[in-house]
């Protein structure tokens, strides 16, 4: 499926640099919490996920995270995503009054195939948050996403994330990844 | 210890008033554990979890890890997590197979019911001198299920499970049980507050705050206003400390809802007919009572598991008396079609857990709480949970006791001096002696 | 108790040595929460803080947040953070404007007076007959203002709050509130240091450690060497521990400097004329008095509020033994040209907080000393504040007493003989008979 | 004001680059401790600000950072720059004696406009230090910084620092970021 | 030594885009426990080292890292690098058994100079690590990094890593950098 | 106290079983910091890392840190890190070079030996009266050193350093002096587990978990099978607790060895040459004694040095309950040609420290075994010491007793028996007077 690897470098790396400029303006929209502005990135048939991993030995490894369609943490279509953002825009979510402070490091993007319209990259992150007097939570992890080209705009259709944590050490995960 | 001197210690039954020290105190913490989990029937999972010979599951019972494993027999033990060598953990997992388990200090091995059965070079180190049956893992004095839920308690003397659940407890599982053949579904929302584990359990029983706490879940179609049924709740106390409290309906309004169904495609009665009409099959009345069959409350097993609405349980984890971890098990039956399961495992997965739409509330509430608690001048000034103190009457129906009036703090007055009860008594005997026998009359 | 026995428990002054263990051990630490920060006027805002009706911020008395809010007769009221009902925190912002505090739990909704004022659904669910009146939020005993100093004590039968300032008090406010009506400037720097809050307190006394810890800063030529005074030195010593100490003006000097002030341009003069120019304005040495009007040193307010030179107050909140948080507040006399308010704000900026230039060094010195004294070794070791002990007098310009002398640690011994007396009363009637007279004669 | 998006996508990606490594090279100084080689990079207006943040309501949330003019942590201009590079060039920095370990992940690195010789960029970072028996402290935010080119060079014209802390959990901010 | 600098700036930034995917994919490879396909990344003569860091005062700051030859917490060569993978894919690591969940946050990559096939590049790096119940470790450091092209692919020939910590704060360093 | 009662009160010598209460309890530990470490000779470090005057080495006694010093006279001395003016630590780095100390806060400085020399404006600030002599930094009551071993104690009761050690402690190191001139390699590996010391403590008798904990380190060839000696185990037992465990020769073995070095290239062959082929050297075996000469085992100095066979030695630093630094030490003999120095740092390098082969899963064991003990259920169920217990004897070879057997727990039974008698002695002559004489006969 990929022509990913087809490409020269030359081409490669622009790819990068828009897939990468994409996530990073796109992080910026949720840190500073312009959220509709975020909602019209996605694609219409996203899907948002984050399973639930759990401890194992090296034996039973592929036990490590639920598959889809068992629980998650996130298994959200888009009109679950627009609930979570209309949720922040309501005056009384609690968890998010006052609102947090986050941060999104994303780092190692890279683009992994090319399928068509589809592009899958992969990255690295760290989401930093605090709440009222400098509390702190911190989760870090990876995330498969898909950009679908549309119109010449670069979407996001697909958000797969696969934090380190098993326990969430967290109170809430009041914010988006 | 003269009882009547101490049972107002904490909770005033009188007033209603509540002394919140219980909720920072590391002395009355470490009490807890003893007195509370250290006796009680603990829930640790669903025989489900654990279907095949060799299954285990890592739970806990109070803030300890316990392993819970079927036998090659069939049979589940609940075994401590701690080799009696030196002390190094026998299984590092959360859930797997295995077919012993095996230390991995010094590789003494444990068979599935914890006896010590391998030891490397027994016979040349120990001179084959060593007594392996005194030095098994150690494990629960009683373990039961109740239609697949498997409890465990450390105590001997505790009474068996279904004494201790009493009707009330039994009936809180089958509003769960009844409704088909469960199944877990894969994966346990885990995570941590920074709270109490009483105020957790506490809220169980608090439909005073779903529409404030709540207010964004409501507006969002979540939790139709309905639902709440702030003029039709019932309340069902039993013995130990358990309790079943929230929406009932009306005598006779079941039978109302099986009929509304064709046709009628309001939210009130898509809802009362998720939550209800399962209670409209053959047996079910039979098997939940007539006062049962109406409730469609909050079930609390005491002292720390929640039977929610979403075919859940939550299990309250005291980690240090200002910390909880919340474990989310989901549970569907088997009857149900795909999309039926599609629908009530994305009311699970969103309802509640650590990114739901109601939990995220909920946590920084009893956080807050819990931080007032141990204020220098706050933590002096009692609580107030005197709503509806003296106001209700006890009922009956088809031999049932509950009270049925508004929404109330009755549940909650409930736990809080039955958990008083419980820590005043030296051990079970005593508190089968003095712990309350649920209300009767006004209440 | 015997005062007698106890009297020297920690702080000997005989000989100016101190037991260490009062900076780490836990229970001394709570007993100054009740003691110390329990019963003292505790200065929580200015009054340019919160101008209008509604206008909120959220300080602290000892190590619990309290809400300081203008009501809409102007009052000013101290309320604590925790709704009476499950103890949930009614005000999560460090600053802004309200009507009322809704309680995000179960919406009980406080008056800006802390009255409890609405209850959803308090007719129905309550049956109206709880009593309101009964369950607002805790709140100050006493609240009191000084020249916009609002100042508050959780013990209603501490003094009245010129009373428990006093002359010395009142003269360190007045040192800064003298300068010009004050308007605070937005922005309080807050930070952590993992240090006993006395060892930062006792510190504001010390000019001794001035050329080694903030050797850099001389050298910048932020603070010029002659700014010290080290052979004029001034320390004031107030009832209750109230101090003041640092640079002292020789009689007569003030009016030189007056002189001085034209074509000297050294910043000998140009320091001296910022901290002392105002001086010279009409009624301020009525105002000071004449002892007063000398003084350049740091005010302490007893327990933990130092009025520095920068227009600065410096608030020490304890966060256990071994953490403090420091704000510092910043005013301005609104008669400031736009360039003498940028200056002045550079200076408020740069000196303090975590990272103005002085502040870095500091807070280093106090973690580690603090550390030392958990030591198991050097723990057991007492500290040495022997300088210039028996070796001053106290001496009398204008009904003001003082002592004029060379750097010292009058002011630090003050300071932790004050505190040991106030730790060894019962109350404050105790403390009021007990407490040491400002020192008279030979110190 | 922004001449960026007009450039094609290949010239975005240059200026980007271009950026990003002078970003690094400028973090790495500061690493390695060469501070006055750090000082060379600043134009001599340069405006080093970092406001104070506060917790407010959603309500309130335009009051959540002080404004120009009022207390912030740096309101420096290189005068003031200069005078911290000395301070720890000195023989009684305590603060920084022994000298600190810091590291400074810099991420998320976007141009934001071009306006003649301006460069108008932001990026995420946490800057990372150690002191003494690896004592750890971690400060995460956003930082708007302001590159001009000077004789073909880009220096740093403007740097302002958004941290998502309230009350700083560290002893002192003997650092820069 | 360096012919970087010569390079102009388009080639430059293909050089360090290929630098920085090359690092992003074998960061990719040990956080998802591809440890047979990473050792292949690297040339048989890789010098793998993490030296020992000291608090000292200013004044002696030159003391701050053990020398090579000394003490270190890594001083690998290929062989001892195959050992450590082996020791993983044996089953009585117990230290990786339940296995490790690892995210490695890889930042600031620079290439520094260019030497014939040898590309001499640093980054910056946070690694991040929870065991068993989401027990949390985190390094975070420095590299200097020497890829070599061998055959027209990158390989990695030196890698020297510079925590910020002098007391390693984990209970094991189980993992590699 | 009555000790007989006390005897056993953790610690059962005739089971063989152990209070795990020990490894968690905080009451316990704060008495472990003052009856043991506040009393024993403490390893602080090896003559060769402070070659030259003025070079000093951060160490630790207990949980507390100390400066190690060469002063200019060439003497070693052992200071206390804070000032005794405010408390400030008068160094912060962990080694270098320095000819005083001198404290940032004010300025006071100190000599090498800890004496007060300088203090700023001694002179006009405390009028010249103070007695400096009385105001240094304390330091240790005894410093010396056995064979350039440095050690230290806070207790000038403790017996003089050799008698300390006994023949055992210093036969323990000379199994390294011996080798040859040692130097410092430069580099220590620290770091921290989230363990109690004892545990690790007691794992360097251990010679029962190498084959499971370390299962592939063997299978990686860096531990031979053949090197653990299972069925030739000595164990040497010495007073205050010092003791030596693991393989032993047997008598004549030696030689065997020796004559067996050329063309044998078996790894069994090569792991005892570079184990005991300097043991042949002449004098050695003087030396080391008869009985010396033969062990290859693990020498332990009370309370927590490990002499370790790598050219190492690892101090395990006490930090709370729960927590413990490691501290790896690396000497070389001088004559090592560079080959062979090389070959030894990579062993150095490998085996221990946090990424070492070994002890990578070590310390996973031994904080799971901490967690253990402090487990409501777990934490009151003893562990189990009895290996070997009764079944062995101690015997005489050239003057020198040992214990000769196959794997065995004599060595960890030792170090408790004697930890208590520490804990419950209380102070050194009724350590003394009531310690418990190594054994003789069966043990
Ligand atoms: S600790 Fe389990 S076998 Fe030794
Ligand atoms: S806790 Fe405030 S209204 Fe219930
Ligand atoms: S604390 Fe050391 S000189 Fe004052
Ligand atoms: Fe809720
Ligand atoms: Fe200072
Ligand atoms: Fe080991």
């Amino acid at each position: 499926m990929s022509s990913f690897e087809d490409l020269d470098l030359q081409a490669q790396m622009l790819l990068s640099y828009e897939v990468e400029q994409f996530l990073y303006a796109e992080a910026r929209l949720l840190d500073t919490r312009q959220l509709d502005a975020w909602l019209d990135l996605l694609t219409d048939d996203i899907h948002y996920w984050m399973p639930i991993r759990r401890t194992t030995t090296a034996r039973e490894v592929d036990r490590e995270f639920t598959q889809p369609g068992a629980m998650a943490f996130f298994d959200d279509d888009k009109r679950t995503l627009t609930m979570r953002v209309d949720r922040l825009g309501h005056g009384r979510a609690w968890a998010e009054d006052p609102p947090s402070r986050t941060r999104r490091l994303v780092t190692n993007v890279e683009v992994l195939a090319v399928d068509g319209n589809d592009i899958h990259a992969t990255c690295n992150f760290q989401l930093y948050r605090t709440r009222l007097n400098s509390e702190e939570d911190c989760w870090v992890g990876r995330r498969e996403d898909t950009l679908r080209r549309v119109d010449g705009e670069l979407k996001l259709a697909r958000r797969h994330i696969f934090l380190e944590q098993t326990v969430i050490l967290a109170q809430n995960m009041s914010n988006l990844f | 210890m003269n009882l009547a001197q101490h049972s107002a210690r904490w909770y005033n039954p009188d007033t209603g008033t509540l002394d919140r020290r219980i909720f920072t105190d590391a002395d009355i913490y470490r009490q807890e554990l003893s007195h509370i989990f250290g006796r009680a029937w603990n829930f640790v999972c669903h025989e489900s979890q654990i279907p095949a010979r060799g299954d285990f599951f890592m739970s806990y019972i109070g803030a300890e890890e316990v392993i819970v494993v079927r036998h090659r027999d069939g049979s589940i033990h609940v075994l401590l997590n701690s080799c009696p060598h030196r002390g190094n953990t026998v299984c590092r997992a959360e859930l797997g197979s295995t077919r012993s388990f095996f230390c991995s200090y010094h590789g003494w091995n444990f068979d599935l019911d914890g006896t010590l059965i391998g030891m490397p070079n027994e016979v040349d180190f120990y001179r084959g001198e060593f007594d392996k049956s005194a030095w098994g893992l150690g494990s629960a004095a009683q373990v039961a299920s109740y239609r697949g839920f498997v409890f465990a308690t450390m105590d001997s003397a505790a009474p068996p499970l279904d004494e201790y659940l009493g009707w009330v407890g039994r009936l809180g599982i089958d509003m769960l049980a009844g409704k088909g053949d469960l199944e877990v579904v894969d994966g346990i929302h885990k995570n941590r507050l920074q709270c109490n584990w009483k105020l957790a359990v506490d809220n169980l029983f608090d439909w005073y705050h779903v529409k404030v706490s709540h207010g964004t879940s409501m507006r969002l179609g979540l939790l139709p206003e309905e639902t709440i049924s702030a003029d039709a709740q019932m309340v069902i106390l039993g013995a130990y400390g358990h309790g079943i409290g929230g929406p009932g309906l009306k005598p006779g309004q079941l039978e109302a809802l099986g009929r509304r169904k064709d046709g009628d495609t309001s939210t009130d009665a898509e809802w009362f007919d998720m939550q209800a009409a399962w209670r409209t099959q053959p047996g079910v009345r039979e098997q939940l009572g007539e006062t049962g069959v109406r409730s469609l409350g909050h079930p609390s097993i005491f002292p720390n598991l929640w039977v929610a609405l979403t075919n859940q349980v939550c299990l309250r984890i005291p980690r240090g008396p200002l910390e909880t971890e919340l474990w989310w098990f989901t549970f569907m039956p088997t009857h149900l079609t795909p999309e039926q399961r599609r629908t009530a495992i994305w009311s699970a997965n969103h309802y509640f857990g650590p990114a739901g739409f109601l939990e995220q509330d909920d946590g920084e509430n009893w956080s807050h709480s819990t931080r007032g608690a141990g204020g220098q001048f706050t933590g002096a000034r009692p609580l107030n949970f005197a709503m509806g103190l003296g106001q209700d009457y006890v009922g009956e129906d088809g031999g049932q006791h509950s009270i049925e009036t508004v929404v109330n703090e009755h549940g909650q007055r409930w736990t809080y001096q039955n958990w008083q009860e419980w820590m005043l008594a030296a051990n079970w005997p005593e508190l089968m002696a003095t712990g309350s026998p649920p209300p009767d009359g006004l209440v």
